[in-house]
């Protein structure tokens, strides 16, 4: 029986024994996730049914068409993309089983622990240090741009096991519980006056050392596969035509002829060509990765829409002319799910400065399309010694 | 034409400097952000008392009888630290306004003891057609004025009415409501400025209120152009300092040469923006015919300058750029609403083009 | 809509090519731009064996009834190497028309024996109006054509005519006089084409006349996008090898990150303007109605892409690219007189506004 | 007396001897050499009084209403900019008084025999070999860029002798007779059509010791006074407004309606903004340098006039339209003096885009901006062994 035929069985039979209609939510996605429906390309009896991954998109349409509810992704958005795949590959079967239902059902929340104010592209220097102490860590440091990290239950962590040995060595990865004592989270206000992210100082936090992934010192190589998968991750959908912010400043230069001008003119048709460009090249890459081709051009993807969303967001403001001296609302919040283009221009711009920076900048993109897409060579290595010696 | 600054006018940035570092640090500047009142009252008593409100208002009518010159340089001063005060409203708008009128208001607000505000919307271009949003009858003014910079802080309207002319109100007359909006830029806010049968005084009608508007639009885009060299010239600085300071990769972040050679590339644009800022003050200081082209230009440049200068420093921050912690995003919510404010770039530049006999009139226009 | 190269396409490239890579180097343009024949007649003939001059002509006419996508591949390797062939002349704008007058004439095109060339300037940009310089009496032409591409090679010239109408004259007919004209592009030349009581076939009229040359246009406009990718590709890997090889300073000057992130960003306007590219290839081939969008954005995208290739090619390789026994030159001036040819990029745009319904009609426009 | 009035004597006594109607032209210059009146800042004996160097413009004013000739400048330029002041300063007497009058008056071209393939922007990389033999040194080596060599009869030369030292050391600076045997001086065409500069190819030149600028391995700090004042001379005179490039450009505005659009309109206001605020930049650089500001903004000059002229010519391409299809001429000419904007739209977008290359690359500017201006890190050094094992 083929792997498609078999999984349309499962899913009748998942709807079958759980009405949608009547069935608790978090029943029906635990019963979902036992049925090995919930990403199928895992193993079975950790959600999946090893099968191939794009038989998925079926499932998903499937349940949707018949009412099921589903996992709310964006919200555990970190533990679907980066904890899951990280534990799927480095746990033990203990952890496997102890984590993945949870994660994937929203009961526990995951956040990421990686970045400090100290280490940000440079991520491999950090400083959070953990210390063996018997069957335990003892864990102090402080990280940043973490969010979720006030509804999360857990946290993927990178820490220092041993500062003699260079950067990229000596690092181990953890899980961490959020609730343990010597965890405090703070949010962290950003220029549009939300506070997406939080800081989280960890002071003395005990570990198990039954929640370290992967081996001691091998912690790099661990987080690797974490940021893979959140490269891919920022790939991104589909989207029509004028979808996203162009969309948003074409709709306005339409039903606003007062405000237009020959040299907004000129700039907004740049800008709409620019977007679409860039949607095609979505497209194109789309096609690559489905045809089997590597695709370099993923690695441009972001670094583009970076600079288009700024530009076509600095642009709208400009274009609102009164409007654009307003503000929506200063007021300190702390959003679930981010919406680049929800709110009003000012928001828009603002939080597009953020696109350059998150998820890896813009410089090192560049440094990352030169040197592995083009075969530049590398600047001369500045950080080869132990980490502690290390200028910072 | 002495594009240079002259040594009164570097003293007078020494005291202004010397004043804004100890009363305006970033610090001081974040935490008013989350005070309830916007502008810093004691602060602007300290540039009362440095004679920094009134430079080019002639003695005779209070002021120090200096020129625009010198209150640009006190604006470059005050974009480094985007001090939340009514400058531009105040001293800038209305103080030259009410010299055009030669009116007798000015000296209070030369003095500080008054901040005045003019009360057209911030985003009104010199040349623009006369603002008159507001109607007179029987000597009460009726009508609604969005988007006022400085108007919370006023207690001194100046107001265009149809006619035309120009009215002085009080802040505190009847029938006056002066909302406060959301700003995008934070240390310097606009109001919505309502008048409903409201007495007023006349202080200028016909040209010479038309005339007074303009020179006030112009002198203000003008001289807007030295705090947006300014803004600039704080952003280079900080983020110079900055990364030289930041190490990634066992290197100061500043030793990278992709780094370099956009800080270079902005500190050519800023020398470029700071001839033309100055060449714009010193023009409307001598009132020279040249002086429509030199403020068209100046604006234009600089306000593209600042806001450019304003986005490199947030991103070479990188996250901490990012933060309402740190200043940078004050910096950039300035100079970004400075883009807006008194004509665009691109107004700028088309008003250049009429003006230096580049004209735009094709005849296939209307095709497409 | 498919945006890759099929396996057929690059079977057809790798073939290309291969005669390219042979025939056609850098040393042999730069060899022929001192000789007196500005054309490489074999290199012509060898294109013709490949069947690559026919490509999208139907098979019962003499091509190879495959598609425009393919014609558009041989454009990306004619515009990596600079090829000195009368492509877009014959192969592109005259069989284009041809084929949409269903005319016997384009066999000779398509197999080589005859090269055509369309009496337009080369500056005419899809949507202008039918461009009719020449008239007819008693089935005799006369009129004058500017800046013809291709004309100097060819033996047979497609006319508009008033009317409107679309002729065949020979070249070697009574009253034709062809005058090469100093090219910017060294590499594709054009000419002025002079008919005095020129006798003509008439191979198209009315509407039908009218569509043809669109069809050339926007074919060749769309199409020309492929040759400016392949154009900055070549531009870029060379650049690329030569900053890895030229050592400066101890160091490649490869390895210098503001080179390094230049070169980057390059390579990502690469990637954009070869998806816009391909999708014009695709949308021309298919025939859809976004037809004339698509070749807009490509054209408009892909020929700023190619200037700027090639000026980075010449900036980054320092002083050797100045010289006149580098081939960057070739590029820069192909990718130059690109820009200008069958619409600038301005045109484009401005069309393209148009098309996605961003109009520019501005009440007040005729103030300024 | 003071300076201007004793000078002011000389000159009319110049003019009394020498009829400049009647008498001859170079020996109306030798006699202004004699006179002290050539350069007035230089020693006197050498054409000059030891007088401020600002009086020079109240000679040169002077003598050109009187109708005296001149020196020719620009065809000299190299002799007067560079060879000048590096003779002066780093001269013999004997030197000194070979050179400087043939020099000044023109009657001996100079040439600058500095860069070569290996060696531009890295100058101090050079490679052309000088090896000691008596009284004499054997010279060899490829040099390149170096105009007015087919009319030179002396070159600045910069050569290594001695290749086991760091880069910087061991290079010795000579005066090459450029009709010595075994100059061979090719022409090298630009992507203009022209050759404006050359080849120079030196094999087994002998050049005497006395023809030997400074100390045996003091090139570098030699030829540090000639660059230096080669950035000076690029500084540049005051322009009137719409004078150079922008001037053009906006008269075929005037000009021809027919080829105005919005988008184009909107960019020509632009770049004339840019002329304009870099031709105020220029008046305010002379008014620093005259108030004895030291004025870094002079680094900045060249490379923002660069990327302007290549704007502004690349747009007049765009904005001729059909004409910009066209070229005036490819024939190979050897132009004595280069004219930026003279001939065509293609041949100064042509010729602009050497602007950001020769005489320090735009890279190069950028650098010394960064480094001296701002203050900021060099990159770690590569080049720091002996010459000979440099990887090039």
């Amino acid at each position: 029986m083929s792997h498609s035929a078999h999984i349309g069985d499962r899913v009748r039979e998942l709807l079958a024994a759980h009405d949608p209609g009547s069935t608790d939510r978090l029943e029906f996605l635990r019963a979902r996730f036992d049925a090995g429906l919930a990403w199928v390309h895992y193993p079975v009896g950790l959600g999946g049914l090893a099968a191939p991954r794009e038989l998925q998109r079926v499932v998903d349409a499937e349940l949707e068409e018949a009412g099921a509810p589903d996992n709310d992704p964006r919200r555990i958005g970190i533990g679907l993309g980066m904890a899951a795949p990280t534990v799927l590959t480095y746990g033990t079967e203990e952890q496997k089983n102890r984590f993945l239902r949870p994660l994937w059902t929203g009961e526990e929340v995951w956040c990421q622990l990686f970045s400090e104010p100290g280490a940000g592209s440079d991520l491999a220097a950090l400083g959070t240090r953990a210390v063996r102490d018997g069957d335990d860590w003892i864990v102090t440091g402080q990280k940043v741009w973490t969010s979720s990290a006030h509804s999360a239950r857990w946290a993927i962590l990178l820490a220092r096991t041993d500062p003699e040995l260079p950067k990229h060595q000596g690092i181990t990865y953890f899980v961490c519980d959020m609730s343990a004592p010597g965890v405090e989270v703070r949010p962290l206000r950003q220029i549009t006056g939300e506070a997406e992210f939080n800081e989280v100082f960890l002071t003395d936090v005990r570990i198990p050392d039954a929640h370290r992934l992967g081996e001691v010192g091998e912690g790099w190589k661990v987080a690797r596969t974490t940021l893979m998968n959140e490269r891919v991750a920022i790939g991104g959908a589909a989207i029509p035509r004028e979808g996203g912010m162009i969309g948003i400043v074409a709709g306005t230069w339409r039903e606003r002829p007062e405000l237009r001008t020959p040299e907004l003119h000129a700039r907004l048709v740049k800008l709409w060509a620019r977007a679409e460009a860039l949607r095609l090249t979505g497209v194109r890459l789309r096609q690559q990765l489905a045809a089997g081709g590597p695709g370099p051009e993923g690695s441009g993807m972001k670094l583009a829409f970076a600079k288009l969303a700024q530009d076509i967001s600095g642009f709208e403001v400009e274009l609102m002319a009164e409007e654009g001296l307003r503000y929506d609302d200063w007021t300190l919040r702390r959003p679930d799910i981010v919406d680049f283009t929800g709110r009003g221009p000012g928001y828009r711009y603002l939080r597009a400065k953020g696109n350059s920076i998150e998820g890896g900048t813009s410089e090192i993109l560049r440094n990352i399309i030169a040197e592995r897409v083009l075969g530049l060579p590398t600047e001369p290595r500045s950080d080869a010694g132990p980490w502690k010696d290390l200028p910072r | 034409m002495n594009l240079l600054y002259t040594e009164i006018e570097e003293d007078l940035r020494a005291s202004v400097r010397a004043v804004l570092t100890d009363h305006c640090p970033p610090s001081a500047v974040l935490a008013r952000l989350e005070s309830d009142s916007s502008y810093d009252a004691s602060l602007w008593e300290l540039l009362a008392s440095l004679g920094a409100l009134g430079l080019h208002v002639p003695e005779e009518h209070g002021g120090q009888g200096a020129s625009l010159r010198e209150t640009a340089v006190v604006l470059e001063e005050l974009g480094r630290f985007t001090a939340p005060v009514p400058f531009l409203g105040s001293a800038v708008l209305a103080t030259t306004a009410l010299v055009a009128c030669e009116s007798d208001l000015v000296a209070s607000l030369a003095s500080g003891t008054t901040v005045g505000a003019l009360a057209v919307p911030l985003t009104t271009a010199p040349g623009s057609p006369f603002p008159a949003t507001v109607s007179v009858e029987d000597g009460l003014l009726t009508g609604r004025v969005t988007s006022v910079v400085d108007a919370g802080a006023a207690s001194l309207l100046v107001v265009p009415v149809e006619g035309p002319a120009l009215y002085a109100v009080r802040a505190d007359s009847p029938g006056v409501t002066v909302t406060e909006v959301v700003s995008l830029d934070m240390t310097r806010r606009i109001a919505d400025v309502s008048l409903a049968s409201t007495p007023g005084v006349v202080i200028a009608s016909g040209d010479r209120a038309t005339a007074a508007v303009q020179s006030a639009l112009r002198v203000g885009a003008g001289l807007l152009a030295s705090e947006q060299v300014g803004i600039a010239e704080a952003c280079l600085e900080q983020t110079v300092r900055y990364v030289k300071e930041r190490h990634q990769f066992g290197r100061a972040i500043g030793s990278f040469q992709a780094i370099k050679h956009r800080l270079a590339d902005l500190w050519l644009e800023l020398v470029c923006a700071r001839a033309t800022a100055r060449h714009a003050a010193d023009v409307l200081a001598t009132g020279s015919a040249d002086a429509d082209v030199a403020v068209a230009l100046a604006q234009s440049e600089c306000s593209e300058l600042a806001v450019r200068a304003a986005e490199e420093t947030v991103q070479l921050h990188g996250g901490i750029g990012m933060t309402w912690e740190h200043p940078a995003h004050l910096s950039l919510k300035r100079a970004k609403v400075g883009q807006l404010a008194l004509g665009t770039p691109g107004e700028h530049r088309r008003t250049l083009g009429r003006l230096v006999h580049l004209p735009m009139d094709i005849p296939s226009m209307g095709q497409t």
